[in-house]
């Protein structure tokens, strides 16, 4: 038995569909939250970060300044760090403005084809030049493929962890 | 040369075979179900021992050598798998993924293409190396066909059926290096292309999303690049 | 063409040569020349004629000594001059026969002790233009040799016993090349001569081909009898345009005086050589690419095997050496192997031509016996590290090769311990840095080299070149980390163990050399955010924010 | 098709399109001439554009995209006509260790062009070369073709002053 007792997921830059596959594991859930305290989430209602958290689930890519202070705090506190989903992997859709970088994202955006061209500054935070995955800025143990993964993949990979396993995901998981 | 073709005996992964002559150890091989990926080799086509990703270990030879056209040999003892040739096919395959714009998740082949499947087979769950992100054109000029350079992997597939089944060579390849990029006759559009007869052979073959039907709509597309095989067979007739 | 004849016009050449009293050979190979040297001889001919000596003024090709040229070499009193200028005409003549011009004295110092003239043995005595004056020296000699009273057979074991070995970079012993494609049954065969002088700092078959073009000729003409080929290729660079109008200009003059052509020396034996124009791209001294070139394609190597010697030019079978192989073989005939494997160490024979550069006193063109230590090179005959400034390291072998220290400088130079010194032959290019050189950014130059001479075909060399030139920018901008440096030594060992030819083979040995042996500049760029050599800019590690 | 059914006639009446022509007829308008060609081509007009490479082509009968691909490949060909002066410099590795990266800076700030690039009023291309061999007076620089060595930043710039001021 493992001593993996808390876990938490966080959402950087994606589209929340790694939390909806998580959501999909159904009934599961309930047989995996008899084994897991949930003590942060964007499920949840907690609003800072542990001091100490078992695991982490992390969705999405490292965008603004704000996701890079938050995934070293997260890295500080956390014991195993689980990049879920292709976007924490690669960077995927988020990092595709890597091709031609900020500005003409921003001028796309927030000037042209808008009634109110303008772009904002106040309230939110920075975009990084470069949309990078989680495992390029803090150091990653484990690695969940797909866009989403499926519900499947995400059970045995919280499975084999608190069967004390470290997950290996090679020939079950892929990109996409 | 002798018509005949000798048999020889080697041993693949300790296991004892035999095979023809003139077959080369990736034949041999995946005639006895033994797995050695590639990506470049294409039955029915030219091989160019380009993807790397089936080199093997071959006992007495000073480097790895790729199964494609590494003919088979009398007591010849080849190693398929071990950490070592393991790592460096996931490392080969990193490579792949991080010198274009590969985004598995919003790509017509999705599903249907040798690049994620092969990062299935050889457990690449993420990329160590950044991504370079170049700008990379799309070309949509073809009624039937589109090129998106994001996703080519550079086999040449493409410029080989085109120049040994069809004839036409109508696709090349250009510069080098990191540079390099398939092209249509004189890097025109596709759609103006002198010489594309349009067969569409060069869609069949390509091992990603980098050609594509425009009538593929959303991950469904299977090619079908088996016809190779067939038309080389037919193209040779009745062997005496 | 026959003994007598060819007797005749060596005799022919002695007789010129003995109306005159004086000879002054001026240097005309690229480098001087881009000095007006062919100003220079023109106003010393200018001269003599006009003060009535007999003198006889002469082009020559690179006596070596490139940094103190435009360089004159005057007989019969074997005095050197450098820095030579057009007003310097007239005291050139009127010093002839007494006192030497002092001013004019190249200071050259020891740079000529320990050298041994081979490949480089008509060197500023002959005009490369004129077949006649390289026949006075002892030329065609060999080929009429072979041709008359040698069977191939027995020139393949002459060039075997000599030790000879491939001088282009790998070392694969020449007679045993010649040997394997001799074997090979085909109806026709090719002589290729490797003139793709790509490795950037190095020269020697630039002013081999430029000062002696004859002597490749008959090399290869040789090598042709041996294997039985009737088809020659010489693959020049197109950044070579002297080499290329020399050669020319040789090929025409052998025809004429029967060398090349159909029955040659009147034999049966016939044989023909074509130039072909390298177009700038490294990669091409590959074989196979080279093969390619020559075949009017895009110059990308295949996988080997077949190798050339059984399916090459056109599927022919094909001998390729270099420039400097082939320069070797008309005085290994002449002389015997034995000869030649007198000298040099036990599995490296012979002479090696060294384009000596970078921070050194005395640059240029040497040949050396095998065996001869970096040290007596560099510090005896270039005459150590100029300005005051500190040895640091030597670079042999272009960007295949490697970086030796201080430590290495005794190391006595041969194909094997070259390479268990991290680095290698190569061509010849010898480049000599000091402590204002920094070594990670020295590495950072060679990978940028390989990745943009990569031919693209295959992947470990396409990317991964890219990827460790970026992680080596990435050290010198002072923004890497340890797993940045494990990340570039995996790579290294990927790369070289798996891209397809020799180009990223060995890619990673300008890295891994470095590595090996100035980890503590790495270091220091990493930990310390520092450059020792003081050649980077660095800034500390920050992950960029759009502003 | 039409397109390769017949050598194709000469693109204009100008006279260096029959020295190309003489190129090919002396090797028999073999396919391996291709490169042979393309030198002639380059040298003759100082680059190849997309005419010129359909004549070569054609004429040899090897496919368009092969010789574009040719073309590409080989950096001594230019798809792009050179400025009226040439400044070329050497970056091999004797020229490296004695500097010539600062050449390249110091060419790049006074053209206000990157190495490969002609200046906007078509006066001055810089470019780079990998060694031409005269590493024994590194560092070297082509200005107009004619080797100037032992180049130091201040006579480069004087040299494209004197191109740039005309």
């Amino acid at each position: 038995m493992s001593d993996l007792k808390t876990l938490a997921t966080v959402w950087l830059d994606g589209c929340s569909g790694c939390h909806m596959s998580l959501l999909d594991m159904d009934e599961r859930l309930v047989e995996l939250s008899s084994q897991f305290t949930l003590v942060y989430s964007p499920l949840v209602d907690r609003k800072t970060f542990p001091d100490r958290v078992d695991v982490t689930l992390v969705e999405g890519a490292v965008a603004s300044e704000d996701d890079l202070k938050k995934i070293r705090k997260i890295r500080e506190h956390t014991r195993v760090l689980v990049s879920l989903g292709d976007c924490a992997l690669t960077g995927n859709v988020s990092a595709m403005r890597n091709m031609c970088g900020v500005q003409p994202v921003m001028l796309r955006v927030y000037e042209q084809n808008v009634v109110q061209p303008q772009v904002p500054t106040v309230g939110v935070p920075a975009l990084l030049n470069r949309v990078r995955p989680v495992h390029e800025v803090v150091p990653v143990d484990v690695f969940v493929p797909g866009c989403p993964p499926s519900a499947d993949t995400i059970y045995q990979v919280l499975s084999e962890l608190l069967a004390g396993k470290v997950p290996t995901l090679e020939g079950v998981a892929h990109f996409g | 040369m002798s018509a005949e073709p000798n048999v020889r005996t080697l041993t693949i992964n300790g296991e004892e075979i035999s095979a023809r002559s003139d077959q080369s150890i990736l034949e041999a091989a995946r005639e006895h179900n033994v797995e050695i990926p590639t990506l470049c080799h294409l039955e029915g086509l030219s091989e160019v021992g380009a993807c790397r990703l089936c080199l093997v270990e071959v006992k007495g030879a000073r480097r790895l050598l790729p199964a494609c056209v590494t003919q088979v040999a009398e007591g010849m003892e080849v190693t398929t798998h071990s950490p070592k040739i393991d790592r460096y096919r996931t490392m080969i395959l990193e490579m792949y993924f991080a010198e274009r714009n590969h985004v598995c998740s919003v790509c017509v082949a999705n599903g249907n293409c040798e690049l994620q499947d092969l990062s299935l087979k050889l457990g690449m769950t993420h990329v160590e190396i950044p991504y370079q992100y170049p700008q990379l054109p799309v070309d949509a000029s073809h009624p039937r066909f589109t090129v998106d350079h994001n996703r080519c992997v550079l086999c040449t597939r493409c410029v080989r059926v085109c120049s040994e089944i069809e004839g036409a060579n109508t696709w090349g390849v250009m510069g080098r290096g990191a540079q390099s990029l398939v092209i249509t006759d004189l890097k025109q559009p596709w759609g103006d292309s002198e010489t594309c007869t349009s067969c569409g052979k060069c869609v069949q073959v390509c091992p990603t999303g980098a050609l594509f039907e425009k009538t593929s709509v959303g991950n469904k597309t299977r090619k079908h690049p088996e016809f190779l095989p067939y038309l080389r067979i037919m193209r040779e007739g009745e062997q005496p | 063409m026959n003994t007598e004849e060819l007797q005749q016009i060596a005799a022919g050449g002695q007789e010129e040569r003995d109306k005159f009293d004086y000879e002054v050979n001026v240097c005309m190979g690229t480098s001087c020349l881009s000095q007006h040297s062919d100003r220079i001889r023109d106003a010393i001919a200018k001269e003599a004629e006009a003060c009535g000596k007999k003198c006889q003024v002469r082009r020559t090709g690179c006596m070596g000594p490139c940094a103190a040229g435009p360089m004159i070499l005057v007989e019969p009193a074997g005095k050197l001059y450098g820095h030579v200028r057009e007003g310097d005409a007239k005291d050139i003549v009127e010093a002839l026969g007494g006192e030497p011009v002092a001013r004019l004295d190249p200071e050259l110092g020891s740079y000529f002790e320990g050298q041994n003239f081979v490949v480089l043995e008509n060197v500023g005595h002959i005009d490369p233009e004129k077949i006649d004056e390289y026949i006075a020296r002892g030329g065609y000699q060999a080929l009429l040799k072979a041709l008359t009273e040698m069977n191939p057979a027995s020139v393949i074991e002459q060039i075997s016993k000599s030790g000879l070995r491939g001088r282009g970079g790998g070392g694969y012993p020449t007679g045993l090349k010649w040997d394997t494609v001799a074997k090979v049954k085909g109806a026709q065969k090719y002589v290729i001569c490797n003139g793709d002088e790509g490795d950037p700092g190095a020269f020697m078959d630039r002013s081999v081909l430029e000062s002696d073009p004859q002597r490749v000729i008959e090399g290869m003409a040789i090598a042709a009898y041996a294997i039985g080929a009737s088809k020659g290729y010489i693959y020049v660079r197109a950044e070579y345009p002297l080499a290329v109008q020399r050669l020319t200009m040789a090929l025409r003059e052998a025809r004429r005086r029967g060398f090349l052509g159909n029955s040659i020396c009147e034999t049966q034996f016939n044989f023909d050589i074509d130039i072909r124009l390298g177009a700038g791209a490294f990669v091409c001294g590959e074989e196979t690419a080279l093969i390619a070139s020559i075949e009017g394609k895009r110059g990308t190597p295949r996988p080997r095997p077949p190798y050339p010697a059984v399916s090459g030019l056109w599927a022919d079978p094909t001998l390729i050496n270099n420039v400097e192989t082939f320069a070797n073989v008309p005085p290994i005939i002449r002389h015997g192997g034995e000869w030649f494997s007198s000298m040099g160490t036990a599995r490296s024979k012979g002479t090696k031509v060294f384009a000596l550069t970078g921070k050194i006193q005395r640059t240029g063109l040497v040949e050396v016996p095998m065996g001869m230590t970096l040290r007596q090179i560099i510090f005896g005959i270039g005459g150590g590290v100029p300005d005051g400034r500190k040895f640091k390291a030597v670079q042999t072998g272009g960007p295949s090769g490697g970086c030796m220290p201080e430590e290495h400088l005794d190391l006595s130079i041969s194909y094997d311990a070259l390479i268990s010194a991290g680095s290698m032959m190569g061509s010849g290019g010898m480049i000599v840095m000091d402590d204002t050189s920094c070594m990670v950014s020295v590495a950072r130059f060679f990978m940028e080299f390989c990745m943009t001479e990569s031919c693209g075909k295959c992947v470990p060399c396409r990317a991964g070149t890219v990827q460790m030139f970026e992680l080596l920018t990435k050290i010198t901008k002072g923004e890497a980390t340890h797993r940045d440096l494990d990340r570039l030594t995996e790579l290294c060992e990927v790369v070289g163990a798996t891209s397809l030819c020799g180009l990223g083979q060995t890619a990673p040995n300008p890295v891994l050399s470095t590595l090996r042996y100035f980890k503590h500049e790495y270091l220091a760029h990493i930990d310390e955010k520092r450059c020792p050599a003081g050649v980077c800019e660095l800034s500390p590690a920050a992950v960029e924010v759009h502003a | 098709m039409p397109l390769y059914a017949e050598r194709p006639p000469l693109p204009s009446d100008d006279k260096r399109w029959r020295i190309v022509n003489g190129t090919m007829r002396k090797h028999g308008f073999s396919r391996n001439a291709l490169i042979e060609t393309l030198h002639t081509v380059q040298s003759s007009f100082g680059f190849l554009d997309e005419p010129a490479i359909k004549f070569v082509a054609q004429s040899l009968r090897v496919p368009l995209s092969q010789a574009y691909g040719v073309v590409t490949f080989y950096h001594f060909f230019s798809l792009k006509p050179p400025g009226k002066h040439t400044c070329t410099i050497c970056t091999g590795t004797a020229c490296y260790i004695k500097g010539s990266e600062k050449l390249v800076v110091e060419a790049e700030k006074q053209l206000h062009v990157r190495v490969g690039e002609t200046t906007a009023d078509g006066e001055v291309s810089l470019g780079t070369v990998r060694c031409v061999g005269d590493c024994g007076r590194a560092p070297v620089v082509l200005f107009d073709g004619e080797l100037s060595a032992q180049m130091k930043a201040p006579q480069l710039a004087q040299q494209l002053e004197r191109w740039t001021m005309q």
